[in-house]
């Protein structure tokens, strides 16, 4: 764990995004040559329904240092109310998550279409610069400093 | 790999065992109770330490409930005067809740194992491995542990529980002040059992009166400086003490011929579903039983270094049996029946003695009051 | 001749005319227990066992627990808090309403014995009596009676009951209890100050949380920083055994088979570590979103005095602030997490 | 006892740790059926493969580091010790593992444990195998070991069956013992044509793509593997030893397969007159220790792993019909 207090600590980003978004979204980024923070590992999903807060709560678990989840726009879901489903789950984990004592940065939540590279592009960056704010995730370490 | 050794009874084994370490005459010491810690200061030059300490002072509740269980020692003065009996028994001493057994690695050449350090020690911070003592084991606690060595020297012995407890002294407490859920007397034992410790303190006021029972005990008591002879007359206390905590003990159960009335009781469903109607298969009195000796094993990796860890279990769930294509005990009522006839008619089958030494705990702390000697009393 | 007894008898007779009229299979309800202030689940299907059932300031299970264990038409005693357990089974298509018979239990509030524990310097055992009358307690160590208000020695759970009177029964034992409308007001004022202490620092208006208030753990946990929250329940979890007792116990965990329990993939390892027993709460927390009909029962039945109620309440306060939402109201109303509202917890996402 | 002594001691036991596995490599990979498959391995440790002894019938608990551990039974035969080989049919964590592994692998070990089958009591015997899917991987250690010293044995008759000639292990030990002129080999699936797959298979399917293939070894082109109804009968295990109705003179049965096929098998063997004494089996239980101490596996207060896995009829008849 030593190696997280280096300076050059880089925080890692876990991204579950939706397939027919938020993850078309991160796609013309790329195609587009829109540079974004590397930090971020994407994990595609077919909907921001299918995350499960075992998920979010898992990849924090691993060390993770921020879990970003996205989906489509409310109203844009292609299974209708997948992306509303998955506003009340992350709502609670978000909330509670944050009462048992996680720093709410760590959990992240955006709607993002999939036109939307620039709006992919500034989240990313965003909670990237968030997480190198609040550090490296030492949640789960033995011994916290 | 051989079995080298059959335990055929808890007699036999013990009995031997006993013979070598119990002392002819017994001598009798005394010590004031404000002494106790300059005694505890003397052992802890040889022994890690543990007393009776009450967790739930420290804890978060508004619920000031004692949450009694063995702690190190911290080197402070100690007074037991409120303490009846620990949540966790003392086996969690011997066969931790969760302990690593070793690690493994793999490297260019393949993989490597790695014991951890000592295994089956307690190594104090300095990092100098040392016995445990008990301070203050109840003597219900001591004989589970008794019953506990059967299962770990049959057949194979247990590189990590024997270690512990070949090296460790139990310094027992007569229980002066039982629950109302113990039954103890009913299998043999009363509070003032010492056939399972090595030193045996009574509380006659402001001393205690210790005994000196195995060959451990009196070489430690030799190594003690600061203690009386106790005379006849605190001896006489002392017995008077235990006689009426004896009386003290009012829950009874029936263990004439109870392994047959098991036996003949096994396959009546019908009995063991109702029985088992309220039970919320939790592993509360499983876990906190001090003879239930379960364990998982499971492996963890990260990267490319993991270790090999065993930790409790419970025949109270249904994933402890459970196979690919079946579960032999996937009903509660059948996991119900394993963990009574388990105690009660099982281990009598194989070593001839019930696993089961009334300590109460699984009365007691059941959520929903099931009560073992209610089970058992139906079957009179 | 106080109101417990009372409902007693009328549970009594009434289990036996739904029994002798063949209305129902089983009985589902509480007997003495074998130690001193307690009870057991009494589950029946045999009239002779009915005049055992009792009705006592200490029939704390949340019987909604059993209902999806049994098949057949069952009668089932229940107390506020079980009965919106039992509506929230029924929401989860757990249990049918057509089979079940609830004798409503207007519920006076539950005594806590670790609290009776705290306030004597006794354990259970060593007292002699404890008798509830009206609001106050009377409780007798070696022959000695002491009285104390019992606000004092009820559950923390029951203190902050909103609906002590069943949402749905068939048969109600005696009068609707006061809906105690000041409890719930009282709640809510701790909740908004809860609240607001997230932001202001501890100990503004301290003088208006007395000891007695049945969230001001909640309170205290709340005015610390994220950093000092997580190390107390990593200290807490820390000494959890992972008996699971506070998951058996819990009428809404009702899954066959429990996340804890996968192997492919293993969310979690199945030993007791603080790291996992952590995540386990936590988890089991957020699946019980919406079900959680906070009665306590993780709480009560923890050995090793985890004080999970101040997770369960959080979850049951943030359901109402975030969807309005209260476990077990309307058996007609679907569960929260398979319903939505078009605007709603927008705040919360980029 | 000093703190010194205590020292040594853990010392010399943690050299005798029961629970350190030892480290074999897997050299050869046997696909049986679509789920099953059989491992060829060997010590790690050279020294160690001449100073390795067991029993037909005894078991050793595999390891894959990092997943976890779990017990099969030794499937080669004694008599034939260039190598060792264990079967087994992914269903779980482990088993999964396991199957992912390749040629060249690194594996735990440890054991042998359990009783092994009582060759002294089967010697001068009629023989009577009774098989049932993988059931057949310690019948087959056995099996051979019994046809390495032919002479000590009298009549052989093996009855083995499975779901559907797809699901029948061992093909090669078939056609060898069908070859024999001294075995009687009566091999039956419960359904000829038409195969239900089962969702095991299927997934396997999908997941042998992604094994390299040239480092395993099919069954190779079996009589059996083209189901010729003239060699392959059809119906359930119990039911065709009921036809085939074996003589219990001077005979022993052994019976392996699921637990429902040793349920159903045992009273079909008492109506041919064989007494529980006559009746062999070994049994699966969930066993994570395998030397008696976890507590998952008994039946009754008999431990399968400390006093089986073989057990006559005789052992476990009070508890068969409710514990396994």
């Amino acid at each position: 764990m030593g190696a997280k207090l280096n300076s050059e600590w880089e925080p890692q980003l876990l991204g579950f995004l939706c397939k027919w978004c938020s993850y078309g979204g991160a796609d013309l980024a790329g195609t587009s040559r829109k540079k974004y923070p590397p930090n971020i590992r994407i994990i595609k999903v077919p909907c921001s329904g299918r995350v499960d807060p075992l998920f979010v709560f898992k990849a924090l678990q691993m060390g993770f240092d921020g879990v970003l989840v996205s989906g489509c726009h409310p109203g844009d879901c292609h299974y209708q109310t997948g992306n509303f489903r998955a506003r009340r789950r992350i709502a609670i984990t978000k909330k509670f998550l944050e009462y048992m004592g996680m720093e709410p940065e760590r959990i992240q939540a955006s709607w993002i279409s999939a036109s939307e590279a620039g709006k992919f592009v500034e989240v990313v960056t965003e909670v990237t610069e968030g997480l190198k704010a609040i550090g490296p995730n030492q949640l789960f370490d033995e011994q916290r400093p | 790999m051989s079995i080298e050794y059959r335990v055929s009874s808890f007699e036999e084994y013990r009995g031997g065992r006993r013979e070598a370490s119990k002392l002819k005459t017994q001598n009798s010491k005394l010590v004031r109770k404000k002494d106790i810690g300059s005694v505890l200061h003397q052992w802890s030059k040889d022994y890690t330490i543990f007393v009776p300490c009450n967790e739930g002072d420290t804890a978060f509740t508004v619920h000031g409930s004692r949450l009694t269980v063995y702690g190190l020692w911290d080197g402070s003065d100690i007074n037991l005067d409120w303490y009846r009996n620990t949540v966790t028994p003392p086996k969690a001493n011997f066969l931790p809740p969760l302990e690593e057994m070793f690690r493994f690695q793999k490297g260019k050449e393949g993989h490597s194992m790695e014991l951890p350090f000592e295994p089956g020690v307690w190594s104090l911070e300095s990092g100098v491995p040392l016995p445990q003592l008990i301070f203050g084991i109840r003597p219900c606690d001591a004989r589970a542990l008794s019953l506990l060595d059967l299962i770990f020297t049959d057949a194979y012995q247990d590189p990590y529980y024997l270690p512990r407890r070949e090296g460790a002294v139990l310094v027992g407490l007569v229980c002066l002040n039982p629950y109302d859920s113990c039954f103890c007397t009913s299998l043999g034992i009363g509070p003032g059992e010492s056939d399972d410790v090595d030193l045996l303190l009574t509380d006659i006021g402001d001393e205690f009166l210790i005994e000196e029972i195995s060959d451990k005990g009196k070489r430690l008591m030799e190594l003690t400086a600061g203690l009386k002879d106790a005379t006849e007359d605190d001896t006489a206390r002392a017995n008077e003490a235990k006689e009426k905590a004896y009386g003290r003990v009012t829950r009874k159960i029936n263990t004439e011929g109870i392994k047959d009335r098991l036996l003949s009781a096994f396959e009546d469903e019908h009995y063991w579903e109702k029985v088992a109607a309220k039970c919320i298969a939790c592993g509360i009195c499983t876990f906190l039983c001090p003879t239930c000796y379960c364990f998982d094993i499971s492996d963890e990796m990260v990267k490319k270094q993991g270790a090999r860890f065993r930790c409790w279990d419970s025949c109270a769930f249904a994933l402890y049996t459970k196979m690919p294509m079946e579960n032999p005990r996937e009903e509660k009522w059948q996991r119900v029946r394993q963990k009574v006839c388990h105690k009660f008619e099982f281990y009598p089958m194989t070593f001839d003695v019930i696993a089961c030494t009334g300590c109460g705990r699984c009365i007691r702390l059941c959520p929903v009051n099931w009560d073992i000697t209610q089970t058992l009393r139906l079957l009179d | 001749m106080n109101s417990d007894h009372k409902m007693q008898q009328k549970l009594r007779h009434e289990a036996k005319a739904l029994l002798e009229q063949d209305k129902v299979d089983l009985i589902i309800g509480f007997e003495a227990g074998s130690l001193k202030f307690t009870t057991t689940p009494l589950i029946t299907k045999s009239k002779d066992d009915l005049d055992r059932l009792v009705i006592n300031p200490f029939i704390v299970n949340n019987l909604a627990l059993f209902l999806p264990d049994f098949k057949g038409r069952i009668a089932v005693a229940s107390k506020g808090c079980d009965s919106r357990s039992i509506v929230s089974l029924i929401q989860d298509n757990k249990v049918s309403r057509d089979d079940l018979v609830i004798i409503g239990i207007p519920c006076p509030g539950m005594i806590e014995l670790r609290k009776v524990e705290k306030l004597t310097g006794k354990d259970r055992d060593e007292l002699d009596d404890i008798i509830r009358e009206g609001d106050k307690v009377v409780i007798t160590v070696d022959g000695k009676g002491s009285e104390f208000p019992i606000a004092e020695v009820l559950s923390d759970n029951c203190l902050a009951c909103e609906f002590p009177t069943p949402q749905d029964y068939d048969i109600l034992l005696g009068e609707p209890t006061a809906t105690s409308q000041e409890s719930r007001v009282k709640s809510r004022e701790s909740r908004v100050k809860g609240q607001g202490s997230r932001v202001q620092s501890h100990g503004e208006g301290g003088g208006l949380q007395s000891e007695a208030s049945p969230d001001s753990r909640l309170q205290t946990l709340k005015a610390m920083s994220p950093q000092q929250r997580w190390e107390f329940w990593r200290k807490e979890f820390s000494r959890c055994i992972r008996c699971y007792a506070c998951r058996n116990i819990c009428p809404s965990c009702f899954c066959k088979r429990c996340f804890v329990e996968e192997s492919e993939p293993r969310w979690l390892m199945p030993m007791p570590r603080w790291q996992e027993n952590l995540m386990f709460q936590a988890i089991r927390n957020i699946h019980l979103a919406g079900r959680c009909t906070d009665c306590g029962g993780c709480e009560r039945s923890c050995p090793v005095n985890i004080p999970l109620r101040c997770l369960t309440k959080e979850m049951y306060d943030l359901v109402d602030e975030l969807f309005h939402f209260k476990a077990g109201m309307d058996k007609d109303a679907p569960p929260l997490m398979t319903h939505y509202e078009q605007e709603e917890a927008e705040d919360l996402i980029r | 006892m000093t703190a010194s002594d205590i020292i040594e001691k853990h010392r010399f036991l943690a050299q005798s740790n029961v629970y350190l596995p030892h480290i074999m490599v897997i050299e050869k990979i046997i696909d049986e059926t679509p789920s099953v498959r059989t491992f060829h391995f060997n010590f790690k440790d050279e020294k160690l493969r001449d100073e390795f002894t067991f029993e037909s019938g005894q078991f050793g608990e595999y390891s894959v580091f990092g997943v976890g551990e779990a017990p099969f039974c030794i499937s080669s035969s004694p008599t034939r010790r260039d190598h060792l080989e264990f079967a087994l049919q992914r269903v779980g964590k482990v088993t999964n593992a396991l199957h992912r592994l390749g040629v060249g692998a690194e594996i735990g070990f440890r054991g042998p444990y359990g009783n092994g089958f009582p060759l002294d009591l089967l010697q001068g015997k009629n023989l009577v195998f009774v098989g049932g899917g993988i059931g057949l991987a310690p019948l087959r250690s056995l099996i051979w070991n019994v046809l390495d010293n032919r002479d000590k044995y009298g009549d052989i008759q093996i009855i083995y069956g499975a779901r559907s000639p797809a699901d029948l292990c061992f093909k090669y030990d078939l056609d060898a013992w069908g070859d024999d002129k001294t075995v009687d080999v009566i091999t039956t699936v419960d359904r000829q044509e038409s195969r239900v797959q089962s969702p095991v298979s299927r997934v396997e399917a999908g997941n042998s793509r992604l094994q390299s293939q040239e480092s395993r070894v099919g069954a190779g082109d079996s009589r059996l593997q083209t189901a010729d109804s003239r060699l392959l009968r059809e119906g359930f295990v119990p039911q065709i030893l009921g036809q085939v109705a074996p003589s219990a003179q001077n005979a022993i049965a052994i019976v392996c397969g699921p637990p429902i096929m040793i349920r159903f098998t045992f009273p079909v063997l008492e109506k041919l007159g064989f007494t529980p004494e006559q009746m062999i089996t070994t049994l699966e239980k969930r066993m994570k220790c395998g030397i008696g101490k976890c507590g998952r596996c008994n039946i009754g207060n008999i431990y399968v792993c400390r006093d089986g896995p073989v057990f006559s009829y005789a052992q476990i008849k009070g508890f068969i019909s409710s514990e396994y």
